[in-house]
């Protein structure tokens, strides 16, 4: 069993991966600031105003990244989360749970922005719109998820037991998604959907591109660098952190 | 400038999004840095232990 | 307390090879290795926090090693035909009773979810045997200490396993009980079944026996 | 097959015997959801149709919240007294012997939640149509209230705490069974049919089914490591 | 008088000491809060209007079960590890020392739900008075929650099914509290004031303060008999 | 481990006169009466169930008998001057230790509770006496099961109090541990203090004892 793992794995061994992430971490981060500076330049300066909402559609800049990935982080935590927990690889495990803090930022950000941008279209910061409610379960979804961990003092076990929440939430990502839409057209009118505007400019359409991947790039050096320190606090008795740290100390 | 400070009335939605997205972000490699260095200190103290210890008997009575 | 007769069990063998055991973060158990045979006694020893409980649900199969394998009869135990756990019987800390119904029903509940239905006279008897006669249908809540720990070894007895893994089977007895379990323990040995059992406290057993001292290295 | 037909019925009777020699548990679930539904005339006040529209709501939460305090001891008490180890040394599927005690676990509470649901739907005002729904949707959805929970209170086993932190992990995955079934009851309401809200139901009681008794003995296996 | 000083100061600041070290409790109280009060829109649809009428009911509901949830460990991690014993062989004033801690429970979980009821208000569609109201009442309120509640955790200490216990125990006693802390805000909603629904909440604290310390000891004492 | 000359207690007198107790509808214990005095030792034994513990926590005054008094210097202790507690010591079979805290300020807030204030260094002190120094400041749950009993231990030393009394103070503890409990033993023997402990265990302990046997009739 351990061998076959470490030959399958041999890249996911925790000392290369933890060399690895050092070194890359750092090209993502400076890549991030750089995409970032790039993205909002175009999407404040290039970009004309909106002719119905004026200027508060720039919201959208960082509200659709952020909804984008946090959505796309809880199906990459909940993959990572498997293989954790079928083949038992440490790295994984990390990785997992390395994901979820940042994902649950990008819950809130989208929230946030968007109740701040529904003040001005809407005139209400909040209504229980399908999207918006699906939103608020995923970051309880991230939130039940790093509570189970915290909770439960072996890190092996924790790793385990909150894999297969994360996997029972993925499951349950997309039946929640349709149960909800599928509750709110039932009720007539109170409710307002979200309408992009019908054909977006190009340059609106770049901006987005380039701060969608900004906030990628952000994203992976922050979960490298946390699944470093907890590789690090995992592995702490492992010949090849006390290599590493002492070295540092 | 104060116009598109402004950002035609909208400027508290607008800047609040951004705003709280850059704090978010600072504050989340903020700490990430505190656990960093935490962590750190706490290995520091591990391998001094063993060295003490020369991992002859468990500290353990 | 008379009953090495009833049941003889044949040849078996129980291997353990390399297994490396971490709890918490500590590495508790580095390459262990033994094999026991039929009519033998492991006792593990070692302080408190020394690995016992947890060698002991690694054995049963609750537990899986961080590496290295169990074998019974040559076949590692997540491939034995009849299931990982159909060669032996586990007795913990706690007693698995429930507290609402008899001594009876305890057993019988538990016999057929180990896979073997008992009648009542066969439960009854095995009850007397262990000296609760005319306790058999009271609520074992309201047996003292030492008569729920009987009733918790009457399953051993029920379900026949030749492979016994005990737990501080003696801790917090008085002496009378003690002492019927020991013979209950060499009935065990004298039958070719296998003993592996964890006890602070000294209690003569005749019989092959051994002692396995954990974490004097660590 | 004859042997774990055995063990899945004793596990099944066990765990009736034992509901029925400690009744006032299941009793006290029971009241708690009548209790929790009366509260909200209290709190929102007597207006008769804010309350009938906003009956299916509040029934359908409470029965959540009820289900959910009742699973913290689903397995715990098993497992603090050492049964539940030996149910994972049985040689049947654990999977197959989990959900026998899930069945149970609905007989004691679930079942009892929908009997007695029409008279707390009649006291916040639906009437006959209205009712019937109710109780259709609560016989289809508390099922998977019971199997879903399960995962939760699997999950918290011997964790401190275990009961507030079953809800934060497990209410989420309430909702598409509270959606439908609560929308069921509102759709008739409004006059027209619930046969979509309640066959979506039926499909995802079948999907729990069949998903959930893997996760619930998985998790075990992981907290009784 | 010193040492009876120090005696208080030390448990509560135990408590709070013990209640940063496991940070995640407290916090899972609070996620439950939040839980709750956004599932009943789930339930009882989007409607902005229905929302905000229910609202005070709602949130005054969850905030009463949240806390009740908290309160099965008010004392039982004390009882279990054997510190229950020993604050009883003080020879400070025993209902003192239970101020002192349900002080401290207040603080970790009360004081909490109040800071984020604005959010869920709006979320629910109430206004800027309405919601200045709502927190007036539950500053007002969530200490005689605690109060109570905590007689009901006393007497419910190492009994089987304890959660689910204290809150038939105690959801009737919270009856007063929940009627005078929705009203409040139901006063302002329909235009009226909310003085009196305060006064009285007010004086119900006072009553509460005084009355269910002694309860709470008497309680504890033949619990641990 | 000798602290004998730290404390040296004035003269006392325990009085236990008439006690009835009965538990769960039984009559364990029936008209019961003993006396000690400073420097004596007590030890409870009988079967399981036959009501130590009951005793014990009667004793403290943490449950009340059916009938009879317990006096301390000639007045029942609902009397005491200072609370019926104020001089006595209870170690229970729990620790009453807080896991996340360290073992320093375990102590200090417990006695604190107890009416006695000691500073940082008085609880290093003792706790290196007990033999934990360099533990001083580790959150408790790292602590192995014998480690904590001797924080426990520890805060009886602290509060200084006359009487200790001690449920199953060896119960599950391996050898090197029990010795560190049974000098601390002595040496409050030797101080003038008193103790009343069960025990299944025989630990031999120098002084002046008698043992008072619960249940034979049952
Ligand atoms: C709290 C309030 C809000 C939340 C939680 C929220 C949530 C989301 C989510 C989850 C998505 C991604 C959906 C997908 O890609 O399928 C999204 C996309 C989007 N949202 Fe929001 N939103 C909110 C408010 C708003 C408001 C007020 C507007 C504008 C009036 C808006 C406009 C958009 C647009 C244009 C997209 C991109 C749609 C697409 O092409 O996928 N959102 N929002
Ligand atoms: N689930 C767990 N999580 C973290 N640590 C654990 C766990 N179980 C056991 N340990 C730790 O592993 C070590 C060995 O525990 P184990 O119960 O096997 O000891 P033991 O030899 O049986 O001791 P005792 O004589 O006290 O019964 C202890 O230090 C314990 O704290
Ligand atoms: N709270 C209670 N309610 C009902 N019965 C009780 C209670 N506490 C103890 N008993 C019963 O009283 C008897 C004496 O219990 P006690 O704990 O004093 O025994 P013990 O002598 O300490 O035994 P052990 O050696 O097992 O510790 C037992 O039969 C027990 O079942
Ligand atoms: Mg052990
Ligand atoms: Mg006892």
């Amino acid at each position: 069993m351990a061998e076959q793992r470490v030959q399958w794995f041999k890249f996911a061994s925790p000392p290369n991966f933890y060399d690895l992430a050092g070194r890359l971490a750092p090209w993502f981060g400076g890549l991030a600031a750089i995409l970032f500076v790039v993205g909002l330049y175009i999407g404040f300066i290039l970009a004309p105003p909106d002719y119905q909402q004026g200027n508060s559609y720039r919201i959208m800049f960082i509200h659709v990244p952020t909804a984008w990935m946090s959505m796309f982080l809880y199906v990459l935590m909940a993959v990572y989360a498997a293989i954790g927990l079928i083949w038992r690889v440490k790295t994984a495990e990390v990785m997992a749970k390395a994901i979820a803090p940042t994902g649950a930022m990008f819950a809130f950000l989208c929230l946030w922005s968007g109740a701040l941008w529904g003040k001005p279209t809407w005139g209400t910061y909040w209504v229980w719109d399908a999207r918006l409610t699906s939103q608020l379960i995923l970051l309880f979804l991230y939130l039940g998820y790093m509570a189970l961990h915290a909770a439960i003092e072996d890190r092996q076990r924790a790793a385990n037991a909150s894999a297969i929440l994360a996997l029972a939430g993925v499951v349950n990502v997309p039946i929640i998604y349709f149960s909800v839409v599928w509750w709110n057209t039932l009720h007539q009118g109170a409710s307002i959907t979200v309408t992009s505007a019908p054909t977006m400019e190009t340059v609106m359409f770049v901006a987005l591109l380039v701060m969608t991947f900004a906030c990628w790039m952000y994203a992976i050096a922050v979960v490298l660098w946390r699944a470093r320190l907890e590789l690090l606090e995992r592995e702490r008795r492992a010949a090849w952190v006390l290599e590493r740290t002492g070295e540092k100390a | 400038m104060i116009e598109f400070l402004a950002m035609g009335g909208h400027a508290p939605y607008v800047w609040g999004s951004y705003g709280v997205a850059l704090l978010a972000m600072v504050v989340e490699m903020v700490l990430l840095r505190q656990r960093r260095k935490a962590v750190n200190r706490r290995l520091a103290r591990l391998a001094r232990l063993n060295g003490e210890e020369g991992g002859a008997t468990s500290p353990d009575v | 307390m008379s009953h090495a007769s009833h049941v003889v069990f044949p040849a078996h063998r129980l291997e353990v090879e390399g297994l490396v055991v971490e709890r918490g973060e500590r590495l508790l158990i580095r390459d262990l290795g033994f094999s026991l045979a039929g009519g033998e006694l492991l006792q593990v020893a070692g302080r408190n926090g020394a690995g016992k409980t947890s060698l002991l649900r690694i054995l049963c199969g609750l537990s899986r090693p961080l590496e290295g394998r169990v074998c019974w009869d040559g076949v590692p135990v997540q491939h034995q035909e009849e299931g990982p756990t159909a060669h032996l019987a586990y007795l913990g800390h706690a007693n698995a009773l429930k507290d609402e119904l008899s001594g009876e029903e305890n057993l019988r509940i538990q016999s057929a979810l180990q896979g073997r239905g008992v009648g009542r006279d066969e439960a009854w008897e095995v009850l007397g045997r262990m000296g609760l006669g005319g306790h058999e249908d009271l609520p074992v809540k309201f047996l003292s200490q030492g008569q729920k720990r009987r009733v918790a070894l009457a399953r051993l007895l029920l379900v026949r396993r030749p492979l016994w893994i005990l737990d501080e089977p003696f801790a917090a007895l008085d002496v009378q009980v003690i002492e019927v379990l020991r013979s209950a323990l060499e009935a065990h040995l004298a039958a070719n079944g296998m003993i592996i059992l964890t006890t602070h406290q000294a209690v003569p057993i005749e019989g092959r026996q051994r002692t396995l001292t954990l974490g004097k290295a660590a | 097959m004859n042997g774990l037909a055995t063990a899945l019925i004793t596990l099944l009777r066990r765990d009736l015997i034992l509901a029925l020699r400690r009744r006032q548990d299941a009793l006290v679930v029971l009241g708690f959801f009548v209790v929790v539904v009366s509260l909200f005339p209290l709190g929102v006040g007597p207006d008769p149709q804010l309350l009938r529209s906003m009956a299916p709501g509040v029934l359908w939460v409470s029965a959540l919240l009820a289900t959910m305090l009742s699973l913290e001891r689903l397995f715990s008490d098993d497992f603090r007294d050492g049964s539940l180890e030996q149910i994972l040394l049985s040689p049947q599927p654990l999977s197959l012997l989990v959900g026998s005690k899930i069945l149970a676990h609905w007989l004691i509470t679930g079942l009892p939640l929908v009997l007695i649901s029409p008279l707390l739907g009649m006291q916040l005002g639906l009437d006959g149509t209205e009712i019937l729904i109710l109780m259709t949707a609560l016989l289809l959805g508390t099922p998977i209230l019971s199997l879903v929970g399960a995962i939760g209170a699997a999950l918290t086993l011997g964790l401190r705490g275990g009961g507030v932190l079953i809800s934060l992990l497990i209410l989420p995955l309430y909702v598409p069974a509270l959606v439908l079934g609560a929308g069921a009851v509102d759709a008739v309401m409004y006059g027209s049919s619930a046969q979509a809200h309640l066959s979506l139901m039926a499909a995802l009681l079948i999907l729990t089914l069949l998903l959930a008794p893997w996760a619930i003995a998985a998790a075990l296996r992981i907290m009784l490591d």
